[in-house]
């Protein structure tokens, strides 16, 4: 039971590849959030979504340290986590407007992309709904010693669900190898998370015995560095661990939340974006430390720009399920 | 049903409305939800009370949707009128205990003397495209539950007047609102008024087919008897308002003058309200009944996302049209 | 119906030896619960399964419903095949988020992609003088919920057999026994086999009345066909054994025959599955049925405790036997 | 914040009305309980009850700290709790018979003793059920400027309920007058609470924000003490506390629960029964203190007698409801 406030300065000479890996996974992120938001400015995409913008560097730093099996279970917000995790961009794109082709043939929408393939058991509607499941993927990889790390993506919001802490202490009794990661992006909804939570983040975990630490979530070789411990720590059978990473929504609670200034200020925003953006300070970082050049990242861009453009057509000219495929999925047939 | 030349409001007007009459009359009324104050809640319904009531009684809370309604129960006991907020009704799932097995059995269990004076008012309804998680209509489970009373408003007149005796009510009342009929605009006079829970009511008389319909159905059942018209058949439209206590007299009545009938519920369609209605009306009118009732309610799957696999699920005028007229033995 | 001639085993031992079977069968089956290890659950239904299958698979949890039977969901999408053990079906209350929003869900909201293989065991039944919040019947909630499937064994033979389709099941599937039940003796034979979800069961075979009847009352139902026997009447008593998927076609077949049907079940009586099963024969049978589908459960009120109270609350052979009386035009 | 571990060793010149009062209600209880098994074994009683044998100090400490208006909520093992609140044995033992002249009209039993007179809220047969009630007792206290302080009595088990902390929280953000009281008698059921509680139990309140601080829960001076200490914090605004109780339950989870060597040794069932109990060294204090002498004790246990034997009797005597009142008290009246 340890519990490490204040951030570690961990820079480790990650290799070139992933690095660049990173900031193609985090540019494609922000790309695709800008353009869910033009879908639904344009009035193309059917209900609401959650923007990850603001966020990137959480959802990359953590999965480029996880396998492809390793299980995640995501939120409302959860677009970076998929991503992150390896999902295409055209079929979360299809998912999104509810084409057949997307990861769920529709049936779930934003809030609830789901892959096998890439060991994404489902983002989340329910606030704090995904802890139970993904504290069962990790008694899974136990008991039948596969090796495989859950993590569990959640928003400080999910802090005042008693699930939590249900969960945090099956985890740590059976020292589950499972890694709890709650986003404080500062808000629920419209409230900030100082009004709705008491007591400190850190000790909420610690006093039911589970290792905890925070990182700044805005620089994603930090939140590499701690992920990548805690992973070889948990898949060691090291047993639970709780990750607060501080970070920020660039947009509003969804795309239609636009007037946000009785909750938050523009300062406030304007602060994250310009001087903490985990996209902008990583690129001014990779070319301070030569590991590319600006024409380097370009490409980057330039690429992302492109597989966007060729996943929105897809999935803008993808078909729709036909009615009566309402009536499948329903149960597995045994 | 509301005189004839009176303003109108919106559905959440009038759900405003009703909450802001009960505050002004009882310093004991208050509000716990997930942004209910300054946001007024993320459908705006409460826009404005903070303001005129204050964050002493229009409360924001974490999102502890178990933690606030216990802490309701407690505060209904001792004195206080609370009203909870749960934006979507499928979040009622984590509320179960604190409603069943406290809220609704304390009187019982205490020998009838502790009361607990609360509401919940939460949401019902699909083709927002919302997902499965954000779409159900459950209050079947509430209307099963004996010490729980069940209000499902189906116009802003309704909605105040309901709301506000749901309010002065002794006992845990839950009150469905469908989130997709915030905006109906309706007629409600400026006077003040109440609707007495457990009394249905007919929207429209008619004597070939009874369409018993509640909360969102009313208004496809309207619609769908506008259609019948059309063909020569006239439906009457019967909504009970309330679950329960439930006006079966009215229901049976109703049945009995016009021989069919069909009831029509969001939840969905197995184990559900309908499946009440149509076993009260079976039972009560079996020798006037010149065929089945017949029940529609949500198809049986978990709400999908995609547009044309949602609006599948529901009924729809059409459907109900059809249905009807069926029923009626014309082709 | 079993063989004629074979061993005898309770009811507990029946659940007991269907979950010992499939463990030894299947490694990744493993049960989690409070005090299900070392004391065998409360009732004792689980005795000496821990010292076959060791702690690693015989799970005591700490009194944390809903986190772990979101943990067994979890586990079920990734390979096992957990049970969770929910001592009194009063505490499912605590699981409705886990079960409904997450374990029936998650097979159509993933297109199909992800299953969950897992059983809920939990109880139901009153007089056994626990208290309103230890005695209630709560399946009705869990019939309603698309993507759950519903088991209500009323023998030690249906138990073990249902038991064994259930933890096989790809699906999540709720399993309630009456603990009034765990002493019933009955035949099971040694061979091994199972009974598939979704087929009623002709409990006895009969001419004059369908009695339909769940779980608990199945007893009582037989016991009412005795005492109609008596003054001539041959009563049918049909067991669903599963309201999810709920075999349909043999309850309106039964009731076509007999033309008169009461449907029982010991839910609180509203809005419960009296509701369905009825609604299902009225639809299905309206033009063969002699008179209205009677509803039998549980008085809508909380369980009391007061034996002469709680007694009165439940039907019974006797109460019965006097409608079905009534229903045949008896007096 | 603050955790005080360790028991402060405060022994206040309590004056000699106060101590007997405490030990004429601990011996009641106890006798209670001994009648309450009497009547099991004899089959007089329908179904079964959970006895507070052991605990008495608990709840005879934290109830001479309160007034009579203060709230309370209790378990289903509550008998103690609602006779240091100030039930009447006759209708305690009336309800347990399930009989018309008890608390409750024979509706609730055992496990919902509830009494408006004595500020009971009720007993409660659902782990941690109560935990809302009282925090929402504390909340209309406060909002309706009463005074007064809830009390909500809970076992270890129910530490492992999420709906704990979101009390917890909502009770420190709010600063509601409360006392979460968790008797630790080192089981639930049938397991020893460390199978089920991971990290440390005080820090799970502390981590909230909310003060906490743990006690001998066999000296009732000692619970005296430290309760009307934060009865006295919190009627003064300082806001919600936790107080956790080391105790024991001399008999079995219920009074069915006769083998009890497959979860507990008959050695720390005698350990805790000899040397550690409430009453019999309250006793010897109080006589060694001069307080009372053996004689006066005598007379103290005495009257106890006499006064169950009257209320047994009454209870005995007494009617059923009729059947028909199963009907009543579903709803007030309006
Ligand atoms: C149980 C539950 N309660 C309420 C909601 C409505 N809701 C959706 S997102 C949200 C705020 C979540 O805040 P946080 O966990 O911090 O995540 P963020 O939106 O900041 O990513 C709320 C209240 C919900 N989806 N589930
Ligand atoms: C929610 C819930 N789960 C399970 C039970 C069954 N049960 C009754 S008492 C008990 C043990 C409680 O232990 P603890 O809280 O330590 O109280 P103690 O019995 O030791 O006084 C259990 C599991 C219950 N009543 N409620
Ligand atoms: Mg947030
Ligand atoms: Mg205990």
């Amino acid at each position: 039971m340890t519990a490490t406030t204040g951030t570690s300065k961990i820079h480790p000479a990650l290799d070139t590849k992933l690095l660049l890996h990173m900031y193609h996974q985090m540019a494609s992120i922000r790309a695709f959030e800008e353009q869910v938001n033009e879908l639904y400015t344009h009035a193309l995409m059917p209900g609401l979504a959650h923007s990850y913008a603001g966020q990137e560097a959480v959802a990359v730093g953590i999965c480029a340290a996880l396998t492809r099996d390793d299980y995640i279970t995501s939120t409302h917000r959860g677009h970076g986590h998929c991503l992150a995790k390896g999902a295409s961009l055209d079929r979360m794109f299809a998912e999104l407007l509810g084409k057949e082709a997307g990861y769920c043939k529709g049936k779930g929408g934003s809030m609830h992309i789901a892959d096998p393939d890439t060991g994404n058991l489902g983002a989340n509607a329910i606030v704090g709904g995904s802890l139970g499941i993904a504290t069962g993927a990790a008694f899974s990889s136990k008991y039948l010693d596969l090796g495989r790390v859950a993590v569990c993506f959640f928003g400080d919001g999910a802090l005042a669900q008693g699930l939590l802490y249900e969960e945090l202490n099956l985890a740590e009794l059976w020292k589950l190898p499972v890694l709890y990661i709650c986003e404080n992006n500062l808000y629920t909804e419209y409230t900030h998370y100082s009004e709705t939570t008491a007591g400190d983040i850190l000790h909420r975990a610690t006093a039911f015995g589970v290792h905890a630490e925070s990182v700044n979530g805005q620089n994603v070789r930090e939140v590499y560095a701690v992920a990548s411990r805690l992973v070889e720590r948990a898949r060691k059978g090291g047993g639970p661990a709780f990750l607060l990473c501080e970070t920020y929504r660039y947009g509003g609670h969804h795309v239609g939340d636009i007037n946000r200034t009785y909750y938050r200020s523009k300062q406030e925003e304007h602060l994250w974006l310009t001087e903490r953006d985990p996209i902008l300070n990583f690129a001014g970082q990779l070319i301070a430390e030569q590991v590319t050049d600006a024409a380097g990242l370009q490409e980057i861009e330039s690429s992302v720009k492109a597989e966007m453009a060729k996943a929105v057509e897809f999935a803008l000219n993808a078909p729709y399920p036909s009615p009566e495929k309402a009536e499948e999925d329903v149960y597995a047939a045994n | 049903m509301p005189p004839t030349e009176v303003r109108e409001l919106t559905f959440a007007q009038a759900v405003k409305e009703a909450i802001a009459e009960e505050m002004r009359r009882d310093a004991t009324v208050c509000i716990f939800g997930e942004d209910v104050a300054e946001a007024g809640t993320p459908f705006k319904v409460l826009s404005g009370l903070v303001e005129e009531f204050g964050t002493k009684r229009v409360i924001d809370t974490p999102i502890s949707e178990a933690g606030f309604t216990g802490l309701a129960v407690g505060a209904a006991m001792t004195g206080l009128r609370p009203i909870v907020d749960i934006m979507f009704g499928d979040f009622i799932t984590l509320t179960m205990d604190q409603m069943v097995n406290q809220a609704a059995k304390v009187h019982y269990m205490s020998g009838g003397k502790w009361n607990v004076p609360m509401v919940m008012r939460t949401t019902l309804g699909a083709t927002r495209r919302s997902g499965a998680q954000h779409s159900q209509s459950l209050h079947a489970w509430f209307s099963h539950v004996p010490g729980l009373k069940v209000v499902l408003p189906s116009t802003p007149y309704d909605a105040k007047g309901l709301l506000k005796s749901a309010i002065r009510d002794r006992n845990p009342v839950v009150f469905f609102e469908d989130k997709m009929m915030y905006k109906l605009r309706g007629p409600v006079p400026e006077e003040e008024y109440l609707i007495p829970l457990g009394v249905a009511d007919v929207k429209r008389v008619g004597s070939d087919i009874s369409l018993v319909a509640t909360s969102s159905m009313v208004q496809v059942a309207l619609a769908a008897a506008d259609l019948l018209q059309e063909i020569g058949i006239s439906a009457e439209v019967i909504d009970p308002r309330t679950t329960w206590p439930l006006d079966e007299k009215t229901l049976i009545e109703s049945a009995k003058k016009t021989s069919r009938a069909i009831v029509i519920d969001e939840g969905y369609g197995r184990y559900g309200v309908t499946a009440e209605l149509a076993s009260v009306i079976s039972e009560g009118a079996f020798y006037s009944l010149d065929g089945p009732v017949i029940r529609m309610g949500a198809m049986h799957v978990p709400i999908p996302f995609s547009p044309p696999l949602e609006d599948a699920t529901v009924p729809t005028d059409k459907t109900v049209f059809e249905v009807a007229r069926k029923l009626c033995g014309r082709s």
